[in-house]
């Protein structure tokens, strides 16, 4: 799973296979931190808030 | 009692009644959590599967499962990047469908492994050249995914809604969600595919082995194709179902429709690229590792012609044929009809390719090994079943999932009042039409 | 794929069956078990959940008395190359990297610490080879003394197989090692089955070296994955192209047949 | 209230994200991983010194020699000795399995009385003096009271130190009843008496016979010595050598002969004859062997040409003429033809009549003493003890009858007939029984009529058990004073059935002692002591290797550095030489026997037309059927297509089960004149029709889950019948039916 694993190899498969694991976790975590973010911000800017 | 938690402008059975129709699937999860705990503290004795059957009813239930849930990558993958915005109103219990599927996949393949504790060596130690590991890539992955696209309708409920930061998320997740149905729908394709791959591969088992494009074996195509096919069969039919047993309509005719007309044209491609692939197998695949057709559908009790008949011919080009059909299609009984078959075709499909491949002997000494499960298999296969009832039941009592259900059935305006004098602290809120994941 | 070091050439160990030797008597079964601490249970006649690495499968000719005819064909794991050196159906499918061919000498193996009990490989193997561990391994009291160290006792729900009594080479490589020796004597790495059988209808050596009687005998192709040359010899599903190391003689037309054709045999009888 | 709420569940959801965050939940995943790889309950066998010690293995009746592996103190592995003569590195199923016997819960830890009724299998523990003196007590009453000769005793083998020590013993007390396990051998033993007149044992010269008639030996399956004969079978192979099997069944001797000969049970003698009637009537007889060194030729020849002409015997045996003819030619034509008997393992011995007829096949093409023939061997002695001391009282009871008639009047030729001793005990003729002593053997379960064996049994107050393990024999013992096991213990083994070169192997102890157990010679030498007086004299050794190593000492020194003692240039007399019988020379007429009578059929038992099936046994190479129960790891390699889960499936030609109306694997009951059991069909090509076929060696009572209470005895089936010319167990199936679960 990472190159530390002994079972990793760089050939064409592991950065193929792996890199498209990492890239759409990365995607999944990046999306899930900006929206996070995006909705504390909005929420410091008093958005949403109707009832306090 | 539980009022201020139903979303406005909808009813709701009364609690008790609830209650009882929880308690009644409740009593089927509890069962199936016993023989799911059986199989973890003694181990996989306690099934029928053995040397010959070591891929039995669980694999198969994981790839039925995954295949009737294929209609959440398929329908966001329409929706938001195709854009049929149509769809919107269909989308949401589209996704707690395949929720429902995928939880129930993953929960089947912790109680399938032999050692559960060590499943993540999947991960730690992969070997990127198996099916079986992009298939566990694939599936978590895109798990995830489906949990980001079920978190908001969850934010939604009404309470929770009242929470500024949830608001705040839930709208936010909203106006994202393509990235991440984008994100889903690629690594539903590939995960999809990659279980078609897992009979694919077996280049030492002739009746499940396939040329390969690539790397991949057809199977890994077929299967997604069959995913997206069939995947939207089983959302229309579950919501037909929901809206027998709620005595409602939940889904105006025109997403029904629509959904319907696009699964039939899909499955209708599908089944021909599923003939020319039979054909090719039957004469040229399996006569070149020494087999003819006959060999796999004969001298055992089971598996004979009929089962390819049905597949392919029953439950595909006749499914195929009535959803392309717009005067079949728009009588709610035949599509009815039509969106079971198709489920029981891709099921059947996913059985054969999982149980009959295990089935069929390949050493010309070897014998047709027949498995029946045992009744902890059946319990544990059951057990999602009962989750997926119950989850459906708590999502529709408290979530906001049909964005149609309030238009299509208008409140009288008695019950409108007595639902709003349960809630004297929701009174004054104000529904955000904004906030409805269809408009999102 | 990990290699076990850099000892010597690469070899290809396998093997060569004389079925017109071999009497079903199933010592080599029972060596096997001994060797490798294959353990057992009260009820071991479902043969579908019996481990034993080797099995002796009985072959018939399918015709009725008088003309019955039989056949005792061992069966162990049979160490499947593929169609490029590796590429054997059950290593290519494990998704935990728990079985491995040793490029060194050819040989699949099992890492029952890594194995976490997919049991794909189960299904792709067509020798049904692979054994899982359904039940927790139990020795009466008392008999956990002749277990041997060199393999370790299986857990319950991990997959498990012949590995051509891989600890025995290892031992060797290390004797000869410590002797400065590059290479191994023929007859100093052999398996527990090889050993005990008392037809000596067991053959076994390195098949890429022509001084030994495995290569003599299947006279194996290296050109035309490892075919073998020898007429009398064949090996299972040959057409599948798993690339086997077990080779098996037989003079007999009809065993020959037999295990070609499988829709000429109606009648099947198989016996574990 | 609600801010409560609130903060609660932010806490938690904070509190959990937050773990998450840390290396907690990893670290813990990770610790359950490796806790899944070293699971206290799976067995971790520890490391340690490897050494390796031959010694010989005594489970089957093979004699083999064996290398045990050992790490630190534990035995790990038992391998076949690759420089040892007979199996040359290979190994039988049940000798390798030999240290689930060693370590196995079955094992009898230490001296016990029995407590309660006979077979309830409940004990008290004794001390070994405790034990020794009851039970000298108890025989030296009996010996007191002048009756030594009511004690019998009885051992499965009958050569090698153990079983002379034991027959000293008995001959130093009084009693001429030593016995031991009847086989194949007691048959083959008065062959050589009558047909060569030499008191020894047959050997035969398999590995250079080209053309072997087996009539029913199963020859590949534990006919003499196991790994030996599969071995020879191989060497069959390389050279070409022609194996012809005659036997109802097809065996996996029939399965890898050139040719299968089925034939009607019990006819095997007659199909002999009419091979020699050919072989006489068309003169392909050895003239020179014939006419110048036997005797009794005409006799011979008049009673074959008056009753076995081809087509007569075909009619008998259900053998085309044309096979018989074949067979006569090519069997006369060979260069080194060979003819056998012994059914099965030879575990019964069958009629006399069929080792005369077969054996004068050996004799017509003059395969005597010759290479690849039937050679007359001689007798393993110990020859390094002194003769035993008899008082009085010995004197007196070795001069009685034995219990069994052998070398009475009537079975003047008998050497012992065990089988015949609970016919004895019931009729009360000559005398009773007052104790037994059992040594290495299972009577109880090994010998055909198991019921009359168990009421004669019963009929025995007193019954001494050496037994190692919990056997069924065992648990009807009164006093079990348990012997070392194989593994544990010093011992001579010489190698016997049918082996042709006079040879002897050690088997030395390759662990200590696992229990509190003793040599079973080194008690005898204690009983004795106990008793005092002349039977202490005659045994007076200090401990058993003591005496072993006396008995031996020609032969120790080699014995101790090799292991083993061979003659490799034994060669059999020449036929000038080799027949002290009147004449001088072979004899066809059997000394004087009626041949008309020896060669007529003996009548399997239970002949009252209620019965449409013959149930025959078959002795199995994968199932123990002696002594020794069958480990763990036999009962593993049985097929599923002979014991399915506890039911044996008795094999049934299709054609005679479809007019029964059973189909592949129906349950059914099996009738006897003995008794039913129920099993289960399994339909066979390989078994002539109206017969069915049993394995020997399950249905045990005794020893543990794995063994006992699978499957049916066939000896409980199948009575013993005996030879009326010769007193053998003729036994060779018994009538039946099969009906309906």
């Amino acid at each position: 799973m990472f190159p530390f694993n002994f079972e990793w190899m760089w050939d064409m498969s592991h950065i193929v296979f792996m890199g498209g694991l990492w890239y759409a976790l990365g995607i999944l975590g990046a999306g899930m931190t900006f929206c996070v973010v995006k909705a504390i911000l909005d929420t410091a800017n008093g958005k949403g808030g109707h009832h306090h | 009692m539980d009022s201020a938690l139903i979303p406005k402008g909808v009813k709701r059975c009364p609690i008790w009644q609830f209650a009882l129709g929880l308690g009644v699937v409740g009593a089927v999860l509890l069962w199936g959590v016993y023989a799911m705990i059986l199989c973890w503290f003694k181990g996989l004795n306690q099934t029928n599967m053995n040397d010959y059957y070591g891929f039995a009813l669980w694999i198969w239930a994981d790839l039925a499962v995954i295949a009737l849930g294929g209609g959440a990558f398929f329908t966001g993958l329409l929706k938001y990047v195709i854009g049929k915005d149509e769809l919107k109103n269909i989308i949401n219990y589209a996704v707690l469908i395949g929720f429902i599927c995928y939880s129930s996949a993953l929960l089947i393949l912790a109680i399938d492994v032999g050692q559960p504790l060590r499943s993540w060596f999947i991960f730690w130690h992969a070997n990127v050249h198996s099916m079986l590991t992009e298939v566990a890539f694939c599936l978590s992955c895109y798990f995830c995914v489906l949990t980001i696209e079920y978190i908001p309708l969850i934010l939604e409920n009404r309470q929770l809604d009242k929470v500024p930061f949830v608001h705040n998320l839930s709208h936010t997740m909203h106006e994202y969600m393509a990235v991440f149905a984008a994100t889903g729908a690629f690594l539903s394709f590939f995960h999809q595919g990659s279980l078609g791959g897992v009979a694919g591969v077996l280049f030492g088992r002739p009746f499940a082995y396939r040329e390969h494009l690539f790397i991949w074996p057809w199977t890994f195509f077929l299967f997604t194709w069959s995913a997206a096919a069939y995947g939207p069969c089983f959302t229309l039919l579950v919501t037909r179902i929901t809206e027998k047993i709620t005595r409602k309509q939940l889904v105006k005719d025109t997403t029904i429709q629509l959904l319907a007309k696009i699964a039939g044209w899909m499955m209708f491609t599908y089944i021909i690229a599923k003939i020319i692939d039979t054909v090719y197998w039957a004469t040229t695949t399996a006569p070149s590792l020494g087999f003819t057709l006959k060999d796999f559908y004969s001298n055992n009790p089971v598996y004979g012609y009929w089962i390819l008949f049905a597949e392919i011919v029953l439950c595909g080009v006749v499914p195929a044929l009535m959803l392309i059909t717009p005067k079949i299609r728009s009588n709610r009984l035949l599509l009815t009809l039509a969106t079971i078959l198709a489920v029981i075709g891709v099921s059947l499909n996913r059985w054969v390719m999982v149980l009959q491949v295990m089935a069929v002997p390949v050493m010309s000494f070897d014998i047709w090994a027949m498995y029946y499960p045992s009744w902890q298999e059946v319990a544990t296969t059951i057990l999602p079943v009962a989750y997926g009832i119950i989850l459906i039941m708590i999502s529709y009592r408290y979530l906001p999932i049909f964005p149609q259900e309030a238009e299509l059935n208008p409140l009288e305006p008695e019950a409108d009042m007595a639902a709003a004098a349960g809630t004297e602290e929701t009174t004054e809120e104000v529904p955000e039409p904004g906030l409805t994941p269809a408009e999102a | 794929m990990k290699h076990s070091g850099n000892f010597g050439k690469p070899k290809r160990y396998g093997m060569v069956i004389d079925l017109d030797k071999c009497t079903g008597c199933g010592a080599c079964m029972v060596a096997c078990m001994a060797e490798n601490n294959v353990p057992f249970k009260e009820d071991e006649s479902k043969k579908l959940d019996s481990i034993s690495w080797l099995q002796v499968y009985r072959l018939t000719n399918g015709k009725p008395y008088p003309d019955a005819e039989v056949c005792y064909l061992p069966r162990p794991c049979q160490h499947c190359a593929g169609k490029h050196e590796g590429h054997s159906p059950c290593v290519s499918v494990c998704p935990a990297t728990a079985t491995d061919y040793d490029q060194q000498t050819g040989i699949v193996s099992q890492i029952y610490t890594r194995c976490f009990g997919c049991r794909y490989c189960m299904g792709a193997c067509p020798y049904h080879a692979r054994h899982f561990n359904w039940w927790d391994p139990v020795w009466p009291k008392g008999m956990e003394k002749y277990l041997n160290p060199d393999v370790s006792a299986r857990m319950r729900g991990i997959v498990e197989k012949c590995n051509f009594c891989f600890q025995r080479y290892q031992k060797a490589t290390e004797k000869a090692h410590a002797e400065g020796r590059r290479d191994l004597e023929e007859n100093e790495y052999q398996t527990a089955c090889t050993q005990a059988c008392p037809a000596g209808a067991i053959i076994f050596g390195d098949l890429n070296n022509p001084k030994h009687a495995v290569h003599q005998i299947a006279k194996p192709n290296l050109k035309k994955g490892g075919q073998p040359q020898n007429p009398k010899a064949f090996r299972l599903l040959e057409e599948l192209e798993t690339n086997t190391k077990v080779y098996y003689l037989s003079s007999k037309q009809w065993v020959q047949d037999a295990i070609h054709k499988p829709h000429l045999l109606d009648q099947k009888e198989a016996h574990h | 209230m609600k801010i409560d709420r609130r903060s609660f569940l932010a806490m938690s959801v904070g509190g959990a994200v937050g773990t998450a965050l840390t290396p907690l939940p990893w670290k813990i995943q990770d610790d359950l991983a490796i806790w899944t790889q070293m699971w206290p309950w799976t067995p971790f066998p520890p490391d340690g010194e490897n050494t390796y010690v031959n010694s010989v293995s005594t489970l089957c009746g093979g004699g083999c020699g064996i290398t045990v592996r050992k790490v630190g103190e534990r035995a790990v592995k038992i391998e076949g000795r690759e420089d040892y003569p007979t199996n040359q590195g290979g190994i039988c199923n049940l000798c390798a399995s030999g240290l689930q016997m060693l370590y196995g819960p079955t094992r009898i830890p230490y001296p016990m009385k029995r407590l309660g009724e006979r077979g309830a299998n409940q004990w008290v523990r004794l001390s070994w003096e405790e034990a020794i003196s009851m039970v000298a007590e108890q025989l030296g009453e009996i010996r007191q009271a002048g009756q030594p000769e009511t004690v019998a005793c009885l051992s499965t083998r009958p050569y090698g130190s153990m079983p002379a020590l034991l027959k000293r013993f008995m001959t130093a007390y009084g009693s001429p009843n030593f016995m031991t396990t009847p086989s194949m051998m007691d048959a083959y033993d008065m062959t050589l008496k009558r047909m060569h007149g030499v008191d020894g044992r047959m050997g035969f010269d398999l590995e250079n016979a080209d053309y072997v008639l087996s009539f029913g030996s199963g020859l590949i399956e534990g006919w003499g010595n196991t790994v030996h004969m599969i071995r020879i079978n191989s060497k069959w192979k390389d050279t070409n050598a022609v194996l012809k099997q005659i036997e109802p069944r097809l065996s996996n001797t029939a399965a890898k002969a050139d040719q299968w000969i089925p034939i009607l049970p019990g006819t095997e003698g007659i199909l002999a004859l009419g091979i020699g009637y050919v072989i006489i009537k068309e003169s392909l007889y050895d003239y020179d062997f014939v006419n110048n060194f036997s005797a009794g030729f005409d006799e011979f020849r008049r009673a074959v040409l008056s009753g076995y002409s081809p087509g007569n015997v075909s009619k008998q045996t259900g053998v085309d003429q044309s096979t018989i003819v074949a067979l006569a030619r090519e069997f006369a034509r060979a260069r080194r033809p060979l003819a056998l008997c012994g059914r099965g393992q030879g575990t019964v011995p069958g009629g006399f009549g069929e080792y005369v007829a077969v054996h004068a096949l050996n004799a017509l093409v003059g395969n005597i003493n010759r290479p690849g023939g039937a050679w007359a061997m001689p007798r393993p002695e110990m020859d390094g003890w002194l003769e035993p001391v008899l008082d009085a009282p010995a004197e007196a009871g070795l001069a009685k009858p034995r219990l069994d008639g052998a070398g009475s009047a009537a079975f003047p030729f008998a050497g012992q007939l065990f089988n015949r001793v609970p016919v004895a005990l019931k009729a009360g003729e000559p005398y009773p029984c007052q104790a037994l002593l059992v040594y290495d053997a299972n009577p109880l379960f090994s010998m055909p009529g198991s019921g009359m064996v168990r009421e004669a049994l019963q009929q025995i107050p007193f019954i001494l058990s050496f037994a190692s393990h919990m056997d069924e024999t065992a648990m009807m013992a009164d006093i079990i004073l348990p012997n070392l096991s194989h593994l544990e213990r010093w011992e001579d083994v010489p190698v016997t059935e049918g082996f042709h070169r006079p040879m002897l192997g050690l088997a030395q102890p390759v662990v200590d002692p696992q229990f509190d157990t003793l040599h079973a010679g080194d008690t005898l030498l204690q009983l004795a002591a106990a008793l005092g007086g002349t039977v202490a004299a005659s045994l007076p050794w200090e401990n058993y290797e003591a005496c072993l190593k006396e008995a031996l000492s020609p032969r120790w020194a080699e014995l101790e550095d090799r292991g083993y003692w061979i003659d490799e240039n034994f060669t059999p007399d020449d036929w000038s030489l080799a027949f002290p019988t009147v004449s001088g020379k072979f004899d066809f007429a059997v000394s004087g026997a009626d041949l008309k009578t020896l060669f007529a059929m003996t009548a399997p038992q239970g002949d009252d037309g209620s019965y449409n099936l013959k149930l025959i046994p078959y002795d199995s190479v994968r199932i123990a059927n002696g002594a020794v129960g069958s480990p763990p790891f036999l009962i593993k390699i049985v097929s599923d297509k002979v014991l399915k889960g506890k039911t044996v499936l008795v094999e049934v030609n299709p054609e005679t089960a479809r007019a029964a109306g059973f189909g592949e694997g129906d349950q059914a009951v099996l009738k006897t004149p003995l008794g039913d059991a129920a099993v289960r069909v399994h339909l066979s090509d390989g078994l002539m029709p109206g017969l069915v076929a049993m394995p020997r060696g399950l249905g045990h009572t005794a020893y543990d889950r794995y063994l006992a209470q699978k499957g049916v005895n066939a000896n409980d089936l199948i009575g013993s019948v005996e030879d009326t010319a010769s007193g053998l167990d003729a036994t060779w199936g018994i009538l039946a039916s099969l009906v309906k679960a």
